[in-house]
């Protein structure tokens, strides 16, 4: 059912944890539909210097959690916000189609950290982020 | 060595030995037409008749009662869709079944609600056994049909089936059991527990996938489901699958014979396993009743964790068992069992199936229970849930 | 030794060594439920994925377009009922077929009636051979739905499929095709041959029995007809016969593979058995077309006998062959096949079918002209209707 | 399908043939539904000396055609007439329930050769032997 890339990253999960004194926080998802990812951000000047994330979830929650963190670690804000789903995908080498949510809930958990990293600074996220939509998982 | 427990009998099960041994002829030069005049066909005829009455015997039916069908889902079908035929020339347009059926029957009531059928799910209180009381409360003058489980698959609940049969005989309302779950694990008599119709499936009983059976009990009328030429006496059309059929047979056979030796060990297995469990693992919790359960079900929800990410770390162990979450499957709702239990949705989320078979050993129980508490633990290790949890205490 | 002679390829085929030789694994150690997390159980999807796409290419259709059944009965029977239902849905309410379906689509089509179903039964001339121009002739507004065998199984006529499929699809109508009898017999394209919905049997290819497809065209949509579990995305219920499924998909791909090799001999051996009977058994008759036959198809009609008898005969000779009579089916009426295509009662009860496959030889044909001569005497001297035949001459 | 006796007397019919010089003659059956019987009498001093028949028609049609020459040759005719389709089948050790309608047929063959003799005597054979209806096998 899943490639490699995501058993991997499911089995050896990268940046898996929390950081105590994190710049930003994000969390998405709910339990009722049975996937929750936070994500916990270092910033320095605009640099994601580290990340963390903790995911409730099925395996492919886990590897995109997982994976997305890798891609985005050492990045600038801005690049992080490039990250998309589609990216997510593809850098798992796919995913099963009724698990595609979980690579929109990746993105998001992303932006859902950065967003908070803006508001904890007094500057409105929405502009800059984008509306953040709960991921459609139904 | 990588260390192989399988533990999702409720899942399928292995072919036994002897069972694929009687099957074998039926595969290689036995492979005449059931429906040929000639020595050959009457041959392979003849041995769809012994199995017949194999499984007539182990239901405590007579031979021709006994349909062959593609398996547990067709029986399903077939005795829902034939039953609402039958009931609505008399007028009746009420069924009563349960929240906890499998999907075979669900989708298919749904699909006579669509024709207009009234169908009255019950609910089930936590131990997931269904009250007589409520089903007496359900019938109404316009049931005619009541579809109740055996015995469920994902708890392993057992159901009070001769007592829903004997209130369905003396109201005349047609009675099917889905006992995919049951045939092989608890003693069954169709007619000392009135059922009118019965589904079995061969591989839930080291028997052949794509094979089972539809008892009909004499003087129940239904119109058939598969069309088509002569076969099973005019009532379900299709070259006979021989070979499966011979092998359902020596399964059933197998299978019933063994049930009290099969039962004491498998619920000792059982009990070990689950207690162990219960005392390794905080916040675990076993679903369904603890005693009115199958032999070899064990049911658990952790908090914290959800089903699939346990199923592959138990796999990467060599264990291989389910969850109640249908993931698989597609869809990302939890287990209905589990919800009309009253299990909130995140923890619904969480459960853990393990189905033992005779060839699971106490070895087999250690290593499980060594392999287990580290594996939900590093899944609450990562989890944000568990995090919340914990905390709130 | 008694010799023995398989020529009724037609009613079922041996299992090749490499279908058997394919199955196996799944039969013993590879028997995860193929919805299972677990690698056991994604090994068993994987299987049954890779013969998906067997059956597709084998047929020019894509994997997604291949749902597995039981058998042809099965897939005539979700063709016939699932269309109806569709056709319905768009207030159409007539169907065209033909007067020598296969009962599994007769029967099927029968119960369409009661539901106030309109059906056109086309009928056949003397060769068996549906015309193009009647069955446009068939066609009113209300026509929703067409179901023509692609072969007949008892008289081997090929139909003109492709033909009917283009004038379905200009017309609307949703083409479903029997080929129970043709696949791996003769070229099937299901995209350049317009064909909607497409019925297909294992064991008529030297495939298990028990197991089939039907081929439904993507962008046709037909309600599912066994309801539950999410197997077939969700189209066909039920746990895999994987090693059916597994068998199915090595078959039809040896079964196309061979089509030419396999057609030529055939043809070659099916006319030498033609030619000897008519030259040496007088009074007999060829019934279907002399050419758009099936290779392997033979049948015949002997004046004065009747066809069990004949069968019993020829399998003290170790020949297995059939009857265009449906005798072992309880009913004592004569082929509809045969008398469709105008023969009288008395003489559509005395055929024979013989159906060669790649095993016979040469020399079976010979055995077959040398002891069926004789053997149709005998009868001829029993019968007081060969009595009356010979006089009025 | 068919019993050892049923195939015995399929594969070796006793009495089966003509009497050119017969008695009487009696014919049942059609060839529409797939069986005929004929069945030849020599008749002397009110006993069956000789019978012979000739069945088109199923495997049973011709061992009941068969046993029932057997059982019947040698008797008077009055014994004859107590010949029952049960007898023949029991004789056969059994038919299967959808060939019943043979031994029907045998019965009533016998009846109908002995009614034919009747009336070449110039008497009414109905209230002697019954009224012969068609066996029903339809
Ligand atoms: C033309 C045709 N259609 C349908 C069927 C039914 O197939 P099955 O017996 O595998 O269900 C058969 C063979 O029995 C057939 O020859
Ligand atoms: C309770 C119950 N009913 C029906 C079925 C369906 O049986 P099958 O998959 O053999 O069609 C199953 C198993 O899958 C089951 O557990």
């Amino acid at each position: 059912m899943y490639t490699e890339k995501v058993m991997d990253h499911f089995l050896n999960p990268r940046n898996m944890g929390e950081i105590q004194d994190a710049d930003a926080v994000g969390e998405v998802g709910n339990a009722k539909c049975g996937d929750i990812m936070k994500m916990y951000l270092k910033i320095d000047n605009n640099v994601i210097t580290d990340i963390k994330f903790k995911t409730f979830g099925c395996a492919s929650a886990i590897a995109t959690s997982s994976i997305a963190t890798e891609m985005i670690k050492g990045k600038s804000i801005d690049e992080a916000l490039q990250l998309t789903n589609k990216a997510v995908v593809e850098a798992l080498d796919g995913l099963p189609a009724h698990k595609i949510h979980c690579s929109v809930l990746a993105e998001q958990a992303v932006k859902a950290a950065i967003a908070d990293y803006y508001r904890k600074q007094g500057i409105d996220p929405e502009p800059i982020v984008g509306k953040l939509t709960e991921a459609d998982h139904h | 060595m990588k260390r192989f427990i399988y533990a999702d009998n409720a899942a399928t099960t292995k072919l036994s030995d002897t069972v694929l041994e009687s099957m074998m002829p039926y595969l290689k030069e036995e492979f005449g037409n059931p429906s040929s005049l000639y020595e050959l066909g009457s041959r392979a005829k003849t041995a769809i008749e012994r199995s017949r009455e194999q499984v007539a015997d182990a239901l405590g039916a007579l031979p021709r009662e006994i349909y062959f069908t593609s398996g547990g889902s067709e029986s399903d079908n077939w005795a829902i869709f034939g039953a609402a035929n039958a009931m609505r020339q008399k007028g009746k347009t009420h069924i009563i079944s349960t929240k906890i059926e499998h999907h075979a029957v669900l989708h298919a009531l749904e699909a006579l609600e669509k024709q207009g059928f009234e169908v009255t799910y019950l609910d089930v209180p936590g131990d997931g056994i269904v009250r007589t009381e409520d089903f007496e409360r359900a019938i109404t003058d316009k049931t005619g049909f009541a579809t109740i489980m055996y015995a469920n698959n994902e708890i392993g609940t057992i159901q009070p089936i001769p007592e829903i049969g004997k209130i369905c005989r003396d109201r005349g309302i047609i009675f099917h059991t889905d006992a995919v779950q049951a045939v092989g694990n608890l003693h069954i008599n169709v007619k000392e527990q009135n059922i009118d119709l019965l589904s079995l499936s061969a591989h839930k009983f080291h028997g052949p996938k794509g094979v089972g059976a539809l008892y009909i009990r004499s003087g129940v009328r239904i119109p058939n489901y598969i069309y088509g030429g002569a076969q099973e006496r005019g009532r379900r059309a299709g070259t006979e699958n021989t070979a499966g059929i011979v092998g359902l047979g020596t399964a059933i056979t197998e299978a019933v014979a063994s049930i009290d030796k099969k039962a004491e060990y498998l619920t000792k297995l059982r009990d070990y396993i689950i207690g162990g469990v219960l005392k390794n693992i905080q916040r675990s919790r076993l679903n369904g009743h603890p005693v009115k359960r199958l032999p070899g079900n064990i049911n658990f929800s952790f908090e914290g964790i959800e089903g699939e990410s346990l199923l592959l770390l138990l796999d990467q162990k060599g264990i291989c068992a389910s969850s109640g979450s249908a993931c698989t499957s597609g869809s990302l709702d939890p287990s209905h069992v589990l919800l009309s239990i009253g299990l909130p949705h995140e923890i619904a989320h969480g459960s853990l199936r393990l189905t033992l078979g005779e060839d699971n050993t106490f070895e087999d129980a250690d290593y499980i229970l060594s392999v287990l508490p580290p594996i939900v633990q590093r899944l609450r290790d990562m989890s944000p849930l568990w995090e919340k949890i914990k905390n709130e205490n």
